[in-house]
């Protein structure tokens, strides 16, 4: 059962919380694994904290609902205040602190908190942030190695934009080793 | 010092949960000031729609009913003949009462219902994330118009306040817009003389008011007053379509 | 002289206000972000204000109250 | 005491809600249950009651809403194709907790069918033609005297429970006519409606009539709630009659003008020396499942007729839960059941050519 | 072979749609299937297809029908509220005996209800939301996978039996990203549509599409031929997953995603020592009857875990038919189960304490 | 000697069943003449839609489907998208496509659906025994009208071409009549351009055809037509509302 | 079961074939019998025939749709066409020969043929035809007395419409005594 | 010389035939019913008919047919 990966990725629309999720599901395939990726979906999305939830298991997936994350990556306040109390004790909280104004306040969990989006911003990119955090997140887990998630990545952003890549590899990598 | 603008009493104390720069909530406010200048809030009833002004039963102080996708005339109708004297208005989208909920327009127009309709237009539907509406401009991208809307497959935007002006059962209808503080001015005007209309029993009202959805259209909500300007403002012109 | 006061908490960010004050001077916070997690507007040359009302009646969240 | 008079059903539906206190009926025509409308529409103008034709069956249910949430008692009528356009509108009234009468005068189907009698919307009618969890109470008279019996009281138990009630009938029902008396209308005691959207007269807190709730918790606990409801109600307001069925070796169970048919064919056996009961159940739902439990440890069989291809049998077995064969007869497309036949039916069972 | 992709359960759906032939979908927006008609919108044009925006479920399903009986392999697809509004026209296509993919992923009711995954509309597909005598076959995937081939399978199968067929999901399934591979379609031998409407072109006599009946003969003839068709179905159609059957005395019954919670509960319970099978029902109509008369005989008791206030368990309760105990767990209003829980009721049962 | 007048080809050769002197038997023949005269038969596909005229795919010679009520537009825009060769119209009454219809009808004429709409108008509801329709005139008696109708609660006719010419989609647009024989003849032309406008491709058309109901109007055939001049043609004047 | 009358009466519109009906049910109504009114309905209606079914019996009645009538009332041909075969052996029909240009087939029935509509005509109202028919069914059969017959009519004939109600009993008279 | 045929058992003797005739010479034959119970419309003075085929324009039932 410790094989079975539960990550729950929140913040506000428009910070690449889906694509996160996505490329982490679609590395977790390369791996061979089992994996599912459910999104928040309806009219909490406008406005409020827009979440996903992906498992990536070694077994098959009964529901993709996570009730109680083995990782949590929060990308804003109102994340991490609804989902932090949710994580499983010894679990993982990635936050990004240049967004969130508090710090984490469970102690029986791993808290990481990166400020992944002033990161971004130095590299070149803002918007980015969600790749710094996956990065990051891969190295505490385990869940793929790096060069999965790099060929994942390749796989899914189009060809035609191989500077976006790039710099998406970037921050992955900074997240990663950082 | 005395107080020039504050909440209208009609509304209430919460916040709205609309997108930041969504004039939806503009509009909400117009209704209740409105209604708070005639003083007839113990005796309104508000039916709300399915879209993203579903929750408007939250947000105003009067009886509220919330109506099935498109309904709200119908619904409304219900509720005003039990309760003639009873003011009666419709809170609804373009998709739920230009698409629908064309039948129970059309008719509740038709029969004079005494019923007042507040009709965001905002050429999508927000609600459910930005699909094509009827309202839709030629060429406009939506989820559902993906390469531009396109009037060989997917036929032209109506202009409901020029077609339910063709009937003789309405009464007063009006397009307005939101867009400035002039036009937010008239907007007002509109809503009260719909009301008005109702009241002094003349027949049917709406008022369509052209609004934004910064969100589905993939603007800012300052860019989004812009576009509705460039855009919506010359294929639906403001005015005052009928008066009785 | 006017007086405007903002419902912080309420404010979602949008600007909308600040594109029609005849004064300019509703101007978003760009050093914080409130509950909600937005810059929110405001206005700090309060002694230029006008109590025009232009700025709450644009609002779309009812933030803004004017006295004068 | 009233006299004796000469009614259609669906006139004595319509003068029975009337008299039941329904001052607001919204329909849309549709044979053949043309005469309520037609009925109500000279009589409401007279009782200072609202009758309006509808654009559509839609329109119609949903102004039912509006009236139901303002407080009313109201009634819509239709028959089959008109009562699945009402789907959705049904169920937001469930979802609402939203009192009402709906009428269907069922008509072969599917589609557009015919116009002759039929009992092929049972399933529409008591197992939920809509979407979400619920269940609508429906009662089902097999004379005018019991549609006028069971109108007026259909209103009372809309209002206890705040549910849509279904008076399901046929084209039958409704188009012949007998005698009928309208005795006085004693109505239960009622709570008062103070959830109804009838202005707040700045004197209340606002009323609101909804049926959305995005929380699922929230949304299940009301589910749960109503269907606390439903349980009182399965304890309360079960009707059926049975015949015969002491003694029964087959038990026929028919409801509506079958149930007539049936009788008459329980009659002629018994006059060949047949041993038939009948079960008739009154309301469809909640189903008369106890006395099946019952009947079932002296009957060897159960006969379900219907004029359908085989709806209420399913609730016939789900009651009688395998302790004895429940075999169905049926007719359809609008076809009558005659006594002939049925009798034919029972003999087979009892000379064991019937499958269950 | 094709390559895995990651997909949305609606985009999936769709995607297999196209690829099993499907060239005209008229839909409306609802959530949580939108993905399903954006999808279309994309693609659509692409392989010379139409995606229309219908004004309405009303309005998209009698497009369905007019497409369906020109002779094309059409779909639509909605949510709970929009499926009721096609009721009609569901009853209309059955009635024409015109093949189409019908999909709902069902959301929260009634009423508007809510938009979190449900399987309360288990009623209205399977036992006939619609008038009239009629059944629909009623396909339950749960995974996007099964999604992907059972969609493919949906159309041969109304073609083959001219009949209209549901895909029963939920907003989950919907919702969710899995892998998925698209296997090279192989369709069946089918029938050629010689009944459509596609102008006579001078050559052949014409062909009408209709469902009106008004000699009731004619009409109960004809249902009576659908039903021989039904029967053909149950035959050769039905499918079902059973799992762990062999020695088990709690059997659980789940369908759709549920049956993903059902299965984790199952590993959990044998884990725990405790006997626990699994039939989940692949078709919910046809239902797998066979399959639990077989395994009635040596489980100790059935155990329905839906997410609804209790449907699918009167199907269990009819193909059981009493010979043993039947339970029944679930949520609803978009609650969703969790596998401690069902445990949990499967050890009350296995303890004696919870009531059939 | 030669026929100058005989049944058109695209006309079954079977009795009508519809009531003496009801004018739909014309109507039925003109759409037959039109299709004869533009030799389209083999290729044109007929939608009958639920009223009187439920049994009109029993008279016409080309494929025919049966539409649920009023939504006949919805079924001839699926066989036309399936097939955009075809010509494709809908018979419909003034129940079925200005009450419950009326959606479908607004969308087809705003997507400017290439179909053609024969929509007749007698007033009233024949098929289910005489009850108001949309179109029925104020203070008419029917059975759901038997105080007359009457607008304060039962509303105003609805005049459907007016309404449908505000649609940009609606391309050929006409109220005729059949009861004279120049009338006849005016309408007969026009049936024919509708099929026109959509062989050409331009967009949606319909030719309203006032009609009578002797029965359910409970006047002769004869006193039938007086009715329909005296009092159809002034509320609904002939002519051409829309030509593109 | 002898004492159970099922009479179907068939005719055009207009014909007052449902108002004779209504009088002999309503007639037996005040007999203290159980009866049972059913019309035709639908399109067939229109133009074609119209007819109803009425059961006038000392039992509770079943169906009220009658299969094989024990009395038929026919006042045309279509009519006469579709209901003769329909008739009980030893049953009565009733024609209008003033409108069905046929006899009888049937021998083993009581058929009656009354130029009723001619009879109607010289009493003064053609379209009472119908009551004289009525006059001789009653007759005939026995089903209730003229008495209560005539009361009947008094009943659902309304006050203000005294000089029609004399008319109809007159035809009634005719028919019963002619 | 024109000529009009009816289709007798097809006529349902709605007259509408007879008030279009600009030679008046179409009337209802008051001496027979046909088969579906109606008095049919007749033209006796044939040579008079000019064969403009008002009579079959107005025909609801395609009773009429006209040679000329
Ligand atoms: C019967 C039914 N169909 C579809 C929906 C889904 N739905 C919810 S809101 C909406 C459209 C809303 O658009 P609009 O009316 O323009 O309002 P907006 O959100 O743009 O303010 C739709 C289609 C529904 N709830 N019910
Ligand atoms: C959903 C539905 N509602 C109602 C009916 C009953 N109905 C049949 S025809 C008709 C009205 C017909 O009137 P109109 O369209 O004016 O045609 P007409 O008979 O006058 O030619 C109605 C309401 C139906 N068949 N289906
Ligand atoms: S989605 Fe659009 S319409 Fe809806 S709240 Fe957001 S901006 Fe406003
Ligand atoms: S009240 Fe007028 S002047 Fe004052 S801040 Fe607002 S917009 Fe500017
Ligand atoms: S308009 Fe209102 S919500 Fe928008 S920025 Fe200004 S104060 Fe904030
Ligand atoms: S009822 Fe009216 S519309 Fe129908 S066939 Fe008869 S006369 Fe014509
Ligand atoms: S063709 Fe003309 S002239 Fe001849 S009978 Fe007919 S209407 Fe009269
Ligand atoms: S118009 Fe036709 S149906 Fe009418 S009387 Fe003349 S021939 Fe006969
Ligand atoms: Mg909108
Ligand atoms: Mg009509």
């Amino acid at each position: 059962m410790n094989c079975t990966h539960e990550i729950v990725m929140a913040g506000f629309g428009g910070q690449g919380i889906m694509f996160a999720g996505k490329l982490v599901s679609y590395a977790g395939m390369l791996a061979g694994k089992e994996i599912s990726w459910l999104p928040s979906y309806g009219p909490e999305m406008r406005g409020g904290t827009a979440n996903c939830h992906v498992i990536v298991s070694d077994e098959q997936i009964g529901s993709p609902i996570i009730t109680n994350p083995t990782a949590l990556i929060a990308m804003n306040r109102p994340s991490l205040d609804k989902f932090e109390d949710t994580v499983v004790p010894g679990g993982l909280i990635l936050t990004d602190s240049s967004l969130i104004n508090r710090s984490v306040k469970r102690k029986d969990v791993v808290a990481i908190e990166i400020p992944a989006t002033q990161h971004a911003i130095d590299l070149g990119e803002g918007k980015l942030a969600n790749m710094v955090l996956v990065g990051r997140l891969i190295r505490e887990t385990g869940i793929v190695s790096l060069d999965i998630l790099k060929e994942a990545l390749k796989k899914i952003v189009p060809a035609r934009k191989q500077e976006l890549l790039e710099m998406n590899i970037k921050m992955i990598e900074l997240g990663y080793n950082g | 010092m005395t107080k020039v603008f504050e909440k209208p009493k009609a509304l209430c104390d919460v916040p709205l949960h609309y997108c930041p720069g969504c004039t939806h909530g503009i509009i909400h406010r117009l209704v209740a000031e409105a209604i708070d200048e005639l003083d007839i809030l113990g005796k309104t009833v508000g039916v709300a729609s399915v879209g993203c002004s579903v929750f408007s039963y939250n947000y105003f102080e009067c009886d509220m009913q919330q109506a099935a996708h498109g309904r709200a005339p119908a619904v409304a109708t219900g509720i005003k003949r039990v309760h003639p004297g009873n003011v009666v208005f419709t809170y609804q989208g373009d998709g739920d009462l230009a698409a629908i909920g064309t039948a129970e327009m059309v008719h509740a127009a038709a029969r004079g219902e005494k019923i007042t309709v507040i009709f965001v237009n905002n050429a999508i539907y927000g609600m459910t994330g930005g699909q094509m509406a009827p309202t839709t401009l030629l060429g406009q991208v939506t989820q559902t118009s993906p390469y531009g809307r396109n009037a060989e497959n997917q036929g032209y935007p109506i202009k409901v306040c020029e077609m339910l002006s063709t009937l003789e059962g309405s009464a007063y209808i009006a397009r307005v817009s939101v867009d400035s503080v002039k036009n937010i001015r008239n907007a007002k005007k509109a809503i009260k003389k719909a009301f008005e209309t109702q009241i002094e029993g003349k027949g049917f009202s709406l008022v369509e008011v052209l609004s934004t959805c910064p969100t589905n259209w993939g603007l800012s909500p300052v860019e989004s007053l812009d576009w509705l300007r460039a855009n919506m403002m010359p294929f639906y012109p403001l005015g005052i379509y009928k008066e009785k | 002289m006017a007086k405007v006061f903002f419902k912080e908490d309420r404010c979602k960010g949008c600007e909308l206000c600040t594109t029609v004050c005849p004064k300019g001077i509703v101007v978003m916070a760009r050093d914080r972000i409130n509950n909600k997690g937005f810059q929110p507007a405001q206005v700090i040359e309060q002694d230029k204000c006008i109590g025009c009302a232009f700025c709450a009646m644009i609002c779309p969240d009812v933030v803004i109250e004017v006295e004068k | 005491m009233s006299e004796k008079v000469l009614m259609k059903g669906n006139e004595a539906v319509a003068e029975a809600a009337i008299q039941a206190g329904c001052r607001y009926f919204f329909g849309y025509p549709i044979t053949p249950q043309n005469e309520i409308p037609e009925y109500m529409a000279k009589r409401m103008p007279k009782v200072n009651g609202v009758y309006l034709q509808a654009e559509s069956e839609v329109a119609a249910i949903n102004m039912v809403y509006g009236a139901a949430g303002a407080g009313a008692r109201v009634m819509t009528s239709s028959s089959s194709p008109g009562i699945s356009l009402k789907q959705e509108g049904i169920s937001y009234l469930v979802g609402s907790d939203l009192p009402c009468v709906i009428v269907n005068m069922v008509r072969g189907g599917p589609g557009l069918g015919g116009i002759q009698p039929a009992q092929s919307d049972y399933f529409q009618a008591v197992k939920g033609g809509a979407h979400g969890d619920y269940y609508l109470v429906v009662l089902a008279p097999s004379s005018v005297q019991e549609a006028v019996d069971l109108t007026m009281e259909a209103f009372d138990i809309a209002d206890m429970y705040r549910t849509p009630v279904i008076i399901l009938g046929d084209g039958m029902l409704g188009q012949m006519m007998e005698p009928v008396q309208f005795h006085q209308y004693k109505g239960r005691n009622l709570p008062a409606k103070d959830w109804a959207t009838t202005g707040t007269n700045n004197s209340r807190k606002r009323n609101i009539i909804n049926s959305l709730f995005i929380d699922p918790q929230e949304l299940e606990n009301l589910n749960i709630e109503r269907f606390n409801r439903y349980k009182q109600i399965q304890e309360k307001e079960v009707k059926f009659e049975s015949v015969n069925c002491e003694d029964a070796d087959v038990v026929l169970v028919a409801y509506g003008t079958t149930a007539r048919v049936a009788k008459s064919a329980m009659s002629r056996a018994r006059a060949e020396g047949l041993k038939v009961g009948l079960i008739r159940p009154i309301t469809l739902w909640p189903f008369p499942v106890q006395v099946f439990q019952q009947v079932a440890r002296t009957a060897k069989a159960f006969l379900a007729v219907e004029m359908s291809m085989g709806q209420m049998v399913e609730d016939v077995r789900l009651a009688v839960n395998g302790l004895k064969p429940v075999y169905f007869y049926g007719r359809t497309g609008g076809m009558v059941l005659t006594p002939m036949a049925i009798v034919e039916e029972i003999k087979k069972i009892s000379g064991g050519e019937k499958n269950d």
